[in-house]
């Protein structure tokens, strides 16, 4: 039994034993399978592409939050972060921080799509670098650093754009949100090929390893000779890194940067890292889990919707099926483990 | 003497809605040559009580506000008034409160009734209907979601709601539901939505389907909306004149404040209108699009 | 075999019997039909290697896990616990090999968990509870304020603190897994008259421990595990003089054969070598988080390359703190390390390994093992590099391979590189940790307490790769509290007290006489001041 | 210099050296004194006691959630639960679980304050214990299961009120929301005496010793025989508790149960405890820092609305001071403890 678990461990594909030995993998099969029954066009690929787009952006900004959760850290800024990168990407884009509402969407003299996304990552990792560098030199919890950066990066955004919007991107911005590659949108896209860089970064590479040690046990890695702290500011920056991505896809689909764009994703961000199985004790998760939770929420979202289920039972059985799918995932381990 | 101040507070600064409310606010204050201490609910009725507790520490003069939530402010509002200082309320009424010095508005309940019989008017012979409702127990959206049914419910066979969600007043989600929505049931003939926001995200979504030919209609007749508007994107939406409501209000205020003046009307009705592209220059906002 | 022994007629009924226990978990059988009794005043020794079953049995007994099969009778009544409160109600104590204090509440909290003495209006006297804490620890010889948090006190001390809990407590059996691990001569000397007493009050006490010595010397009959079964139970002596039991009798059967010499004295070796590591002055900055600790006060070093010197010292003198400025884990007040020649300046443990110095830590749990990893992780994390190629890639199948020749040499009893390291035991744990430095090859190495919890025979190995080590002119120093290890390897010994050296001798002159006064000396004294 | 602190720490007052040797304290003092000097009229009296009016609510929730957070755990559930517990307790008043949205302040005909106040209690108890339940038996995260409970608590309340408020309670009841006792709010009292018992509770009995402990380590908790799932649940029903009897006193102050109260009030109050020093990773902290860090948000969202500070640079003001309150409280515990 032993070897066997081990095998899918490491990677050995075995559809049935996957998802036998992971509950959220698991419940997201059985939660298609009810969803198509229940109305067959569920899975039309319009749908499935659409809930790909949708998760597409907390889903890329989980794959960052990964990384800082495996090293027992948290990011509460990221909605307020993703506002405030999606702000300074469509002020770059247009070329000014003047609060201009026109629509045309020809008439952009800005610096270009190019331009806006550099600047939204840049200005992401930045922010997620001066989080980490107040997390490790001046000693306060990431918890009280980032409620901090969420109310900060939030007036910040505000401030830049004075409450309102900034709407009306060039047609090769507008691309990244809304484009296909071949059937498949552009923000698919983006995540798929995230994801896979990330489940390498953390599965094949000495920097993946400190992470996992860093949060395995501080003070031990501290003593194997790793850099502890540059580790930690260096998920900040990851997380950063990828609320500016999010944000520039999430400007380019809507065609506007919003100023309340991004309110309360850090819990579902959270939410799919921790669904997907990754201990806010650090040390122990995977990108492929992260990856499995997000996309159990969006289908879970879309699902409801699309039979048309009222808001509030919706809310219901969002919740229910959130912590039956963990409790389920923990009774498997428990079984299968011993 | 010292000059007046007056407290202008409004339900959420992150709604554009607002911030043009509280900017007109200001801009009638300086207008006025009155001091203005500037209130954001924060979309939290203790968080707007507590500002109308602090300003009535500081002693102002008069007090503008719209209430987050017409229940829950009474009691602040009360307070306010019982310490003798006049209250104006902008867009929703509190009622049950005795001695508010005027009310200016433009009742949600209303517009949304509006926004439906604009939709009505352009499928006389009935439509399937997406209804985009705002965030679940907020005081506008319920309104504007009582006003749309206060329409179509008689009329149940010929207008028909087949996808009704709420998209919490946020583009974002507005564009996910709507593509939910669009998969779900086929390309609907109107899609009626509780603000702005969530009727350009609407748009968005319908375009990528290339579904042009659907009638979206919005609420708050926000410059982009108008924009969208002009260019066909939008089918209408709902103007309340946010900006001719507050400066009466500051107007009715300060008068008071300054010499007693009682208001001339108690209550000033702004009627909404539609917005559509035949009567564009109704709208309040026109200039600041461009 | 078992049967046979069992025939031998009892002095007294049995307190507890373990009857055909078995345990299994995924893959493993850690117990496999082990049976055995131990009666009231006496003190029964478990022994075994590495991974025997010791730990797992004493848990079962415990309540902390229950048996696959078989049946436990304490005092005449079939026992199955469910938790750890159902053996304590019961008058079953245990102190476990893995320290369980709270490292957040106070020495005196920790003493009294669960029952704490109540004053007025039925609120906790935090007054009573610390004054009675006081005495408690004051009985192991410990000497500390009781309102200390637990994690400020060094090993030593946190595991005194757990002995003297667990003799505060009412109790019929206690069970003690490893309790001497961390502790040097006087404390054992001091544990081993408490036990008596107990004995002699007709408490039971079942003791763990690798140190054959201190359980030759205590335990009236022994139980031997092998493997997860029963490898056979040793009595006393029973001519006149009532004699211990011999240790070659143990270890042959421990490990299934006779046994050759433990300690191997060292053959006098040419360490002709140059001093690769030196320290002048050395002082430490006192931590404001551990303000009792002790600081260097001035420590003068040489270390030379091939050789293995012993660092000898009480609980408290100062040992670890050594190893640890020259690791660049602690500040450095004052003075010089050099390395080669140069001058050094290790800020953090990073720049050390850089430097080529590696340390093995003594609190194995708390700053050397990654719990929830697997043992490749625990392998390789401090030679990231090695493993790694130019991109940043682990070249996986090389570190495989190293782990793989390691498991070899140290003989480390795993089921595979990703098993999670927490689920070997202590001995295999240390052996992994030893690994870790072994793969990169130090200039420098120093062990800080290198053989804790570690079974005779692989204390052996370890002793032996020191040496080996040292034959390839890696400079090494061992930090130990056992003197008999401290006098097998070391080339050169030196004695440290309250922060400061206090003698050298080479290591074929040393005695555990000598050494013990200069590590000693005027303790009362300088506790008064 | 070692028996002094620990004088402090074990209850001896002095104010100077509290205050020296604790940061969100200190950062208290000085922002009263600068918002003082800044308008005299802060210290008003009135004002002060609105102050204590306004952090009643949250500060009692924070009360509850300091045991949870002392064990370890997160009860993300509270908003949620705050509006939940505060719809059924209008339920009670009115009488029905009719939508009205009459002000009619004397036309109650439902069961009296005392009832709306035990059920409110007692389904905010109630709602924690299966919380806990989940936690403790399902051995789901605690993250997971009150995010679950986040979402599911609101669609249950949206369902009880159909979305709308319910309003208008008798005067005996909004007594308890906006009464004075001398020139002191009763909500403020009440926040008082909570606070009292829970140090006392926590301080001075073996159960507050047992949360510690099983915060501190919750494995050592069992191997020393304390029952630390029973610890565990009696903390969820514990901030049920709370969470109920704040939504009792909030729709007595606003007089009306509104179903999107409480929404994001489990940053603030996780902030609150956070910020008054106790760790996330349980078994460190206390209630008086609970207490100090509700005040400090209290004294800050007050004490710059005061100065007509704008709505977007208080948001940046107050992400920021937290974050330094706390890097503040670091140094010094670096520098002088002990
Ligand atoms: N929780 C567990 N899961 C899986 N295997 C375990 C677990 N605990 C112990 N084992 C295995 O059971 C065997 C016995 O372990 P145990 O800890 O009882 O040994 P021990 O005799 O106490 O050794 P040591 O002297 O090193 O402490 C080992 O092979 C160990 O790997
Ligand atoms: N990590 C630590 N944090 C706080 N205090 C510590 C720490 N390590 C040791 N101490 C304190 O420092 C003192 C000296 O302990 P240290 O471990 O250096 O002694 P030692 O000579 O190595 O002996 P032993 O290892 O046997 O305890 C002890 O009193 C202990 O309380
Ligand atoms: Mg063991
Ligand atoms: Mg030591």
């Amino acid at each position: 039994m032993t070897s066997t678990t081990e095998q899918s461990e490491r990677g050995g594909i075995n559809v049935a034993r996957l998802l036998m030995s992971f509950g959220p993998l698991m419940f997201l099969a059985l939660l298609i399978v009810v969803f198509t029954v229940l109305k067959p066009s569920f899975i039309d690929p319009i749908n499935i592409f659409n809930i790909m787009r949708q998760i597409s952006i907390t889903g890329l900004i989980a794959l960052g939050m990964t990384f800082v959760i495996l090293t027992a850290g948290i990011d509460l800024s990221v909605g307020s972060l993703l506002a405030f990168c999606g702000m300074v990407a469509a002020v770059v884009a247009k070329g000014g921080t003047a609060n201009t509402l026109s629509l045309s969407t020809f008439g952009a003299q800005g610096y270009g799509w190019f331009a806006a996304l550099l600047a939204a990552v840049v200005v992401g990792a930045l922010a997620g670098g001066v989080q980490g560098f107040a997390i490790t030199r001046l000693k306060v919890p990431p918890f009280v650093v980032t409620l901090g950066g969420l109310t900060v990066f939030r007036g910040l955004t505000l401030t830049i754009s004075n409450g309102g919007p900034i709407s009306g991107f060039d047609a090769s911005m507008r691309w990244f949100g809304t484009g296909l590659i071949g059937p498949v949108p552009v923000p698919a896209i983006i995540f798929a090929a995230a994801a896979i860089l990330c489940h390498i970064a953390l599965r094949y590479t000495r920097y993946g390893r400190a992470v996992y040690a860093v949060g395995g046990n501080a003070e031990a890695a501290r003593l194997s000779g790793l850099r502890v702290d540059r580790i930690l500011i260096s998920v900040y920056v990851i997380v950063g890194f990828f609320a500016g991505l999010a944000a520039f896809v999430l400007s380019a689909r809507l065609n506007s940067s919003e100023a309340v764009a991004g309110i309360g994703y850090e819990l579902t961000v959270i939410s799919a890292v921790v669904i997907g199985g990754t201990s806010l004790f650090g040390g122990i998760g995977s990108v492929g889990g992260t990856v499995v939770g997000a996309a159990l929420i969006g289908v879970l979202q879309n699902g409801l919707q699309f039979n048309n289920v009222s808001s509030y039972t919706q809310s219901i059985v969002i919740g229910l099926i959130l912590i039956l799918a963990v409790a389920f995932d923990r009774w498997l381990k428990s079984r299968v483990r011993r | 003497q010292d000059k007046l101040t007056i407290l202008g507070s409004v339900p959420s600064l992150g709604f554009p809605f607002f911030v043009h409310m509280l900017n007109q606010i200001k801009a009638e204050a300086q207008a006025q040559g009155v001091n203005l201490v500037e209130s954001d609910g924060q979309n939290s009725a203790p968080k707007q009580t507590a500002d109308i507790e602090a300003a009535l520490v500081q002693k102002v003069n008069a007090i503008v506000i719209s209430p987050l939530d017409v229940n829950a402010l009474a009691p602040a509002i009360e307070q306010a008034v019982q310490a003798g200082v006049p209250v104006v309320t902008i867009d929703r009424r509190v009622d049950g409160v005795e001695g508010i010095l005027a009310h200016v508005g433009a009742d949600n309940v209303k517009g949304g009734e509006a926004e439906a019989q604009a939709m009505v008017a352009a499928f006389p012979n009935g439509a399937k209907i997406f209804h985009l409702q705002g965030q679940p127990g907020a005081g506008p959206a319920i309104d504007r979601n009582k006003g749309v049914h206060n329409v179509l419910d008689p009329m149940k066979d010929k207008y028909q709601i087949i996808f009704e969600q709420t998209a919490n007043f946020a583009r974002a989600e507005a564009l996910s539901v709507t593509e939910a929505g669009l998969a779900a049931n086929g390309k609907p003939d109107a899609i009626i939505c509780a603000n702005d926001d969530m009727a350009l995200g609407a748009v968005e979504a319908c375009a990528a389907r290339n579904f042009t030919d659907v009638k979206i209609y919005g609420f708050d007749a926000l410059p982009e909306a108008l924009v969208a508007v002009r260019d066909g994107k939008l089918a209408g939406t709902v103007e309340q004149f946010p900006g001719e409501q507050s400066r009466t209000a500051v107007q009715i205020a300060v008068a008071y404040a300054r010499d007693k003046t009682e208001p001339k009307e108690k209550l000033v009705l702004l009627t909404p209108v539609v917005i559509g592209k035949d009567n564009l220059d109704k709208a309040e906002r026109l200039g600041e699009t461009k | 075999m078992p049967t046979a022994e069992a025939a031998a007629p009892s002095p007294s009924p049995a307190l507890l019997a373990v009857e055909g226990v078995t345990k299994r978990f995924a893959g493993v059988t850690a117990l496999n039909d082990v049976s055995l009794e131990v009666r009231p005043g006496e003190i029964l020794g478990l022994l075994g290697e590495n991974g025997a079953g010791k730990s797992t049995l004493l848990k079962i007994l415990s309540g902390v896990m229950p048996p696959s099969s078989g049946r436990i009778v304490f005092d005449g009544v079939e026992f199955n616990p469910h938790n750890p409160q159902d053996a304590k109600r019961l008058g079953i104590v245990t102190i476990y090999q893995e320290l369980s204090l709270i490292p957040t509440l106070t020495v005196a909290e920790n003493i009294f968990i669960g029952r704490a003495p109540l004053g007025r209006f039925g609120l906790v006297s935090w007054r009573k509870m610390e004054e009675d804490s006081r005495a408690i620890i004051a009985r192991v010889g410990l000497d500390l304020d009781p309102a200390t948090p637990v994690s400020a006190l060094s090993v030593a001390e946190q595991q005194l603190v757990e002995i003297a809990r667990a003799l505060s407590l009412k109790s019929r059996l206690i069970i003690m897994d490893e309790p001497t691990s961390a502790l040097t001569e006087t404390e054992v000397q001091k544990l081993m008259s408490i036990m008596g007493r107990l004995r002699k009050d007709g408490v039971a006490i079942m003791f763990v421990t690798h140190r054959l010595e201190e359980a030759s010397a205590i335990c009236d009959r022994m139980t031997v595990l092998r493997d997860g079964r029963l490898a056979g139970h040793l009595d006393r002596d029973k001519g006149p003089s009532g004699g211990p039991i011999k240790l070659p009798k143990i270890i042959e059967k421990m490990v299934g054969r006779a046994a050759s010499e433990l300690y191997a004295r060292p053959t006098l070796r040419d360490v002709a070598g140059d001093v690769r590591l030196s320290v002048r002055g050395l002082r430490t900055v006192r931590d404001p988080q551990a303000p009792h600790a002790i600081v260097l006060e001035g420590v003068d070093l040489d270390l030379k390359a091939g050789e293995i010197l012993g660092v000898a010292g009480l609980v408290g003198s100062g040992r670890t703190e050594l190893a640890r400025a020259i690791f660049g884990a602690d500040r450095i007040a004052a003075g010089t390390i050099t390395l080669d020649g140069k001058t050094i300046a290790p800020e953090t443990p990073a720049d050390a390994i850089a430097l080529g110095i590696g340390l093995v830590p003594e609190d194995r749990k708390h700053q050397a093992i990654f719990a929830a990893l697997g043992i490749l992780t625990n392998f390789s994390i401090a030679a990231l590099g090695r493993y790694s190629n130019g991109l940043g890639f682990m070249a996986e199948r090389r570190e495989r391979q190293a782990l793989a020749s390691y498991r070899k040499a140290l003989s480390i009893r795993m089921a595979s590189p990703e098993q999670p390291i927490e689920g070997l035991s202590g001995g295999n744990q240390q052996k992994v940790i030893l690994a870790r430095w072994l793969a990169r090859d130090p200039k420098v190495l120093i062990v800080d307490e290198p053989t804790r919890g570690v079974d005779v025979g692989a204390k052996a190995e370890v002793h032996q790769i020191l040496v080996q080590l040292a034959g390839r002119g890696i400079a090494i120093m061992m930090i130990s509290s056992e003197l008999p290890e401290v006098l097998a390897v070391s080339d050169r010994i030196v004695t440290m007290r309250r922060g400061r050296i206090t003698g050298e001798m080479p290591g074929i002159e040393a005695t555990e006489e000598k050494l013990m006064e200069l590590m000693a000396l005027d303790q009362t004294q300088e506790a008064t001041q």
